[in-house]
């Protein structure tokens, strides 16, 4: 099977799976919140396994874009439609602005920055009731309406795997265009990729902003969906997990993020009765992967493939070598 | 569990992703699979509540003491036959004090476990969270232990709420400071939490009414450790009381810097309290006011009511508070309006709950919901006698409030 | 007109001067050579013609205006452009994707497919196409990095120690290749091996302790006192 | 001045110092460790509440608190030569070890806290430590306990000496010199694991002590923690990974500006601005006040 045969696969389930999943609304209440999270996973892949960022302010970014789009919904009276891509440009416009100084790091450097502007957006998300009701949140959002009816159930579940396909499809589009590829150079080597003459700075701002859009959309529709937000919703927390579901996955290819949201969303979720063993079982799980596979899942099935190929004459393709070297320098 | 401690070891070995992959898939099959009945001996099918708490996360303990008092009453009542012929099962799902998961797990109770009601939260976060899922899907919820007032607004059905509201708290506490000292000063220090504000939001509205003059009035965000500098300037405004009110451990905090700054006691008001929380407050804290909805040194605690005491002290080394007491009464509550509802039918017990007149078997105050699920509200004042390290206190009461919700523009004053 | 002209420029690390006062200047065509021992801030020099580091005071000119300051991406487009003494390739992109990456720039100037064809089969890379660029040997690596920078047709490509870690066999051959591509841009070269400078170089520059000491044909150079005293006398030994 | 103003200056004073001198040394410890081992801790804030707890509950088994202090002290050293063994020391190799770190780090505060939720959790919602001493002294007319001025001398005087050991000390040398460069380090004879460990130990304890430090002055509960990562990492930001005087001087800063802001603004605000000045400090020098 190959990539596109697979993505075919992958897309024709997600968008099989809420019809499937119809008899049981917990089950496709989860699957929904999977492809959330999908969304929001592919689009930290961007950055983090593309152009070599971890972007901890990623779940802020998320909630500025919700906030505003209840704003929008609630006080000005927008449609749903309207209202999430404004609210999305406008927070990825504010993302982009927060991170501009920290955007001239390096590596970690840049991950710890996002870390502290994480803790500003949450502070700020309590600090400013009148839009945000503070730390009670806001509650009974309504969900989007489609010509004067409103989604609900199997629907809006379709239209989330939709919206994750798409965002899916069009990461897998951006990094194999001539701005994906230097993307991968700024990854590979920031030093020489200046040298080469790709401007760094600026091609990780325009990468940053595609990564605040997605995660501005994702933040929008988990309004909806849920129906709730406070600013623990869009905590540091909440990008961590984004964040470890990329890295477990396999960063830096597509399908990687895919397997490690799969995997990781529903846990939460799943071992509700679990209770604080659920913690100790994840963690356990992401010492065990980061020791024995520091690539991810799927990084080490490519490198096992290849260590069994390389047997017959050296034949790595260029996209499993970035993918078992997957370096964010 | 022990399977999946026992793949997670086979998953050091050579199969590695393979059998992480199964060890996951196979621990969320075994946890949805796990509705986690502890059957009981009876005839007919249990009657499922769900109930959905803080075992995890920053609520932790608030939601373990919850489950504590719960545990206790749930087993009393099903020693003595059930209702309606039935077992109650109270199935205790943690929402790890996150409103999504509060959220899933609600619709997991609901749609797995085909809950008759929702009930658990310990948490205004939370319970609001719920508060949504249930007003929505039309399940009937009460509510043991969250005071943020909005879970009762008006246009509420589905929602009913043991704990009286916060701004309430505020506005009795107004008038109980008014009749203690007319005219008095006083100061405010408080952290930057929903409930909080709510008791500020209701003490501002009353002050001015009673003629209090309010001399400080300082917020604290969260994850604020030091209250030096405020207490200073408390000091320096020379009221005749400061009321106080820290999230979590920042409450021991403003308490103590306060008297080292020789504020004394007797100054002091606590507009709530918990056990744990009198004890951090320490035995320099006698003759201290705190507010609370029970108390083991409540004058009117019925026979069962000190039973209560007594066995919870027993098994938890500390005597209850208002929080275990909530969810303590509150199987008791859901057995009293079943019976009433004649079956375990969602919109019978809804109707049930409206017309539900009881008493909180612990206490003897009583219980009875208005038209958006709010209770007739009350309060105690109680004073510090006494507090021996970390065993026990000793506390009298000085002071009982009640008024009706409507008597303040509750859901004016807190949005 | 210089192609490249240094004036007075200097660089401090906290207390520690790199470079103090230096000049430089080269002409179209020239390959210019740079000595100097170890820490006598030959790299510091490149650095901050390269626009990796920014001078503490002094004028840089490439082509005839100023490039202080200038990141090098901005001065990879004007057709300045580098190698570093620890080769640098992506090494974990194939040689294909290295040479793409290359490309990324997109000048109008860009070499057709069949002059890249061309390069590589003169830098003797046809045969590694697929392979990781890791993987190479390190004198491949450093044919990779030259590719990669010819690709770019810079006017001006400065070499930093390219034979550092060859075999002697190598050395011969990176020599011979290097000679051959004085005929495609200028180049200026850092290096150790008095050897290479004495066979590329039409000119030297000598750096001792973040100051130019002297500054001449490689014959009058290697005759300079000074230059014997200082700095031959150790590095042969 | 009157008295209310020299309470409201001496309470300032006292906040800056005790706040600061925390602050400061746990950056300090997180410092040493990121800028030495290249690794970024996320559980730092976990390991300062698990000394907390510790000390806390070998507190109520009867101890005195300074005796449970040096106990935890003990156990922490044991516990992070564990850790050290098992986890940490099989990335010293690995090229990307800090992005790896970060990740076994954040498995590892999930694992704590999850054990935190299921032990002490159920315990208590807060936690206090008895004092070391009793007593108060009237610094004018502001009375500060004696416990709390035993803190801050604890803190300053651990700082003191971690500063002079770091540059007097052969170990401290060589734990510099590899702070500066590894390759040239190890060139020169310098057993570079041996540091590696020697500094995640070090770094450890401080963090350990700083736990509990924090446990005397203050009440705590559960969510400490994480503020207390958080602080640390932006103090190393602002002073620099790997500079202890940044640490000092930065954390100090910190603790002065909760103080003095609050004051003239609202802790909440005070809050917010250092924040933000961390993210001004970015913008005018990234690699931290004190590197270089």
């Amino acid at each position: 099977m190959n990539g596109r045969h697979l993505a075919i696969a992958l897309a024709v389930a997600a968008l099989a799976a809420p019809f499937v999943l119809e008899g049981n609304r917990f089950l496709a209440f989860v699957f929904g919140i999977v492809m959330i999270n999908l969304l929001w996973a592919s689009g930290m892949n961007l950055l983090y396994g593309f152009v070599g960022l971890m972007p901890l302010m990623f779940a802020g970014i998320a909630g500025i874009a919700a906030y505003a789009m209840v704003a929008l919904t609630r006080e000005a009276g927008w449609s749903f439609w309207l209202a999430t891509p404004v609210a999305a440009v406008g927070a990825a416009f504010v993302g982009v602005l927060l991170g501009l100084p920290s955007l001239r790091l390096k590596g970690f450097y840049f991950t710890l920055c996002s870390l502290v502007i994480q803790s500003v957006l949450t502070l700020a998300f309590t600090f400013f009731p009148r839009f945000t009701n503070g730390d009670t949140g806001l509650n009974q959002i309504e969900p989007p309406a489609w010509g004067g009816v409103q989604l609900a159930g199997v629907w809006f579940d379709a239209t989330l795997s939709v919206v994750a396909v798409v965002g899916v499809l069009l990461a897998a589009w951006i990094v194999q265009t001539r701005l994906g590829q230097r993307f991968i150079a700024i990854r590979e080597d920031d030093v020489l990729a200046e040298v080469m003459g790709i401007d760094v700075v600026r091609n990780r701002i325009i990468a940053f902003f595609i990564v605040s859009l997605y995660a501005a959309v994702g933040g929008c529709f988990y309004a909806s969906y849920v129906g709730f937000i406070s600013p623990r919703s869009f905590d540091v927390l909440t990008s961590l997990g984004i964040w470890l579901c990329v890295a477990f996955g396999g960063r830096g290819t597509i399908i990687g993020p895919i397997i490690g949201t799969v995997i990781l969303a529903p846990i939460p979720y799943l071992l509700q009765e679990l209770q604080a063993f659920k913690d100790v079982l994840s963690g356990v799980l992401i010492i065990v992967v980061t020791l024995v596979m520091p690539a991810g899942i799927h990084g080490e099935i490519m490198r096992r493939r290849s260590l069994r190929r390389a047997a017959a004459p050296p034949t790595v393709s260029a996209a499993e070598a970035v993918s078992s070297n997957g370096g964010a320098r | 569990m022990k399977q999946i401690i026992e793949m997670n070891r086979a998953a050091s070995g050579r199969a590695l992703p393979v059998a992480t992959l199964a060890a996951v898939c196979l621990a969320s099959g075994l946890a949805s699979g796990l509705a986690s009945p502890v059957a009981r001996a009876q005839a007919g099918a249990p009657i499922k509540i769900g109930f959905n708490t803080e075992l995890t996360g920053p609520w932790t303990f608030f939601g373990n003491s919850c489950v504590a008092g719960l545990k206790m009453a749930s087993e009393e009542i099903n020693k003595a036959g059930g209702v309606l012929g039935r077992p109650l099962e109270f199935v205790v799902v943690d929402n790890q004090t996150s409103p999504t998961q509060a959220v899933a797990a609600s619709r997991n109770l609901d749609v797995n476990d085909k809950v008759v009601a929702l009930s658990g939260p310990t948490n205004s976060d939370t319970a609001l969270a719920i508060y949504g899922y249930a007003e929505q899907q039309k399940l009937p919820y009460l509510v043991p232990v969250a005071a943020f007032p909005q879970l009762t607004k008006p246009g509420t059905r589905y929602t009913f709420r043991i704990e009286p509201n916060a701004a309430g708290w505020g506005y009795s506490l107004a008038r109980f400071l008014e009749e203690r000292k007319p005219g008095a000063r006083v100061a405010m220090m408080y952290s930057d939490a929903a409930l909080m504000r709510a008791v500020v939001a209701g003490f501002k509205y009353q002050a001015p009414r009673s003629k209090l003059n309010i001399v400080a009035d300082i917020l604290f965000p969260q994850g604020s450790s030091d209250a030096t500098v405020q207490a200073a300037q408390v000091r320096a405004a020379n009221p005749d009381y400061v009321i106080l009110m820290g999230a979590g451990a920042f409450d021991n905090v403003l308490n103590n810097q306060l008297i080292d700054l020789g504020v004394k006691p007797e100054q002091m008001i606590h507009p709530f309290a918990m056990t744990t929380m009198i004890f951090g407050w320490g035995q320099r804290s006698a003759g201290a006011i705190y507010g609370t909805f029970f108390d083991h040194g409540l004058d009117g605690l019925t026979r069962e009511g000190k039973d209560f005491i007594t066995r919870f002290d027993a098994a938890n080394s500390r005597p209850p508070s208002y929080v275990e007491n909530y969810c303590y009464n509150t199987p008791y509550i859901f057995k009293e309006a079943l019976a009433l509802a004649g079956s375990a039918d969602r919109e019978k017990l809804r109707e049930a709950f409206t017309r539900l007149k009881t008493r909180e078997v612990t206490s003897g105050i009583p219980i009875a919901f208005d038209k958006n699920g709010a209770r007739k509200e009350y309060i105690y004042f109680m004073q510090i006698v006494s507090v021996d390290g970390k065993r026990t206190y000793k506390s009298r009461q000085i002071h009982y409030a009640e008024w009706d919700a409507d008597d303040i523009p509750v859901y004016e004053l807190v949005k | 007109m210089s192609l490249l002209q240094v004036d007075g420029i200097s660089r401090h690390f906290g207390g520690v001067t790199a470079l103090r006062n230096v000049d430089v200047r080269m002409r179209e065509g020239e390959t210019l050579g740079m000595i100097g021992p170890n820490g006598s801030g030959k790299t510091t020099f490149v650095n901050i013609v390269t626009g990796h580091l920014v001078p503490d005071g002094g004028r840089l000119l490439f082509k005839g205006t100023s490039i202080a300051g200038a990141a090098p991406h901005h001065l990879a487009a004007l057709g300045l452009t580098r190698t570093y003494q620890a080769v640098r390739v992506f090494g974990g992109l194939s040689v294909r994707k290295n040479i793409e990456a290359a490309l990324l720039l997109g000048l109008s100037g860009a070499p057709a497919a069949a002059e890249q064809d061309e390069l590589v089969h003169w830098l003797r890379l046809d045969h590694r196409l697929s392979s990781p660029a890791g993987s190479l040997t390190l004198f491949e690596q450093r044919r990779l990095e030259l590719l990669m920078r010819l690709l770019q047709r810079p006017s001006l490509i400065m070499l930093d120690e390219p034979v550092g870690g060859l075999a002697v066999t190598e050395v011969r051959e990176m020599i011979a290749l290097l000679q051959e591509l004085k005929a495609r841009c200028s180049i200026f070269v850092i290096e150790h091996t008095m050897r290479v400078i004495r066979e590329l170089a039409d000119r030297v520059v000598v750096l001792m302790a973040g100051e130019k000491i002297a500054d001449g044909p490689p014959a009058d150079i290697l005759r300079d006192k000074r230059v014997v005293e200082q700095y031959l006398g150790t590095a042969h030994a | 001045m009157t008295d209310a103003t020299l309470l409201v200056l001496a309470s300032t004073l006292s906040t800056g110092l005790i706040l600061g001198a925390i602050f400061a040394l746990v950056a300090a410890g997180v410092t040493i460790v990121y800028g030495c081992v290249w690794l970024p801790n996320a559980s730092n804030g976990q390991f300062f509440l698990l000394a907390a707890l510790a000390a806390w509950s070998l507190a109520g088994a009867g101890w005195s608190s300074a005796a449970a202090i040096i106990g935890v002290l003990f156990m922490g050293i044991a516990l992070s030569l564990v850790i050290e063994w098992v986890l940490v020391r099989r990335l010293y190799d690995v090229p990307e070890r800090n992005v790896a770190y970060f990740v076994v780090t954040l498995g590892l505060t999930q694992i704590m806290s999850g054990i935190f939720a299921m032990s002490w959790g159920l315990w208590s919602d807060q936690f206090t430590l008895p004092p070391l001493v009793d007593g108060i002294t009237m610094i004018g007319p502001f009375p500060m306990t004696n416990n709390r001025i035993v803190v801050l001398a604890i803190a300053l005087g651990v700082l003191a000496v971690l500063f002079a050991a770091l540059r007097y000390h052969p170990y401290g040398r060589a734990l510099r010199a590899v702070f500066q460069n590894r390759e040239a380090a190890a060139l020169r004879g310098v057993n570079v694991r041996a540091i590696y460990r020697l500094s995640f130990l070090l770094g450890s304890s401080i963090i350990f002590l700083g736990g509990m430090l924090f446990a005397l002055a203050y009440s705590f509960d559960l969510t400490v923690a994480w503020t207390m990562s958080v602080t640390a990492f932006a103090i190393m930001i602002v002073g620099g990974p790997g500079s202890v005087l940044g640490a000092l001087v930065v954390g100090m800063v910190f603790g002065f500006t909760q103080a003095i802001v609050s004051i003239f603004a609202s802790p909440t605000a005070a809050t917010f601005s250092y924040l933000l000045a961390m993210l001004a400090m970015l913008l005018f020098r990234p690699s931290g006040l004190f590197n270089r």
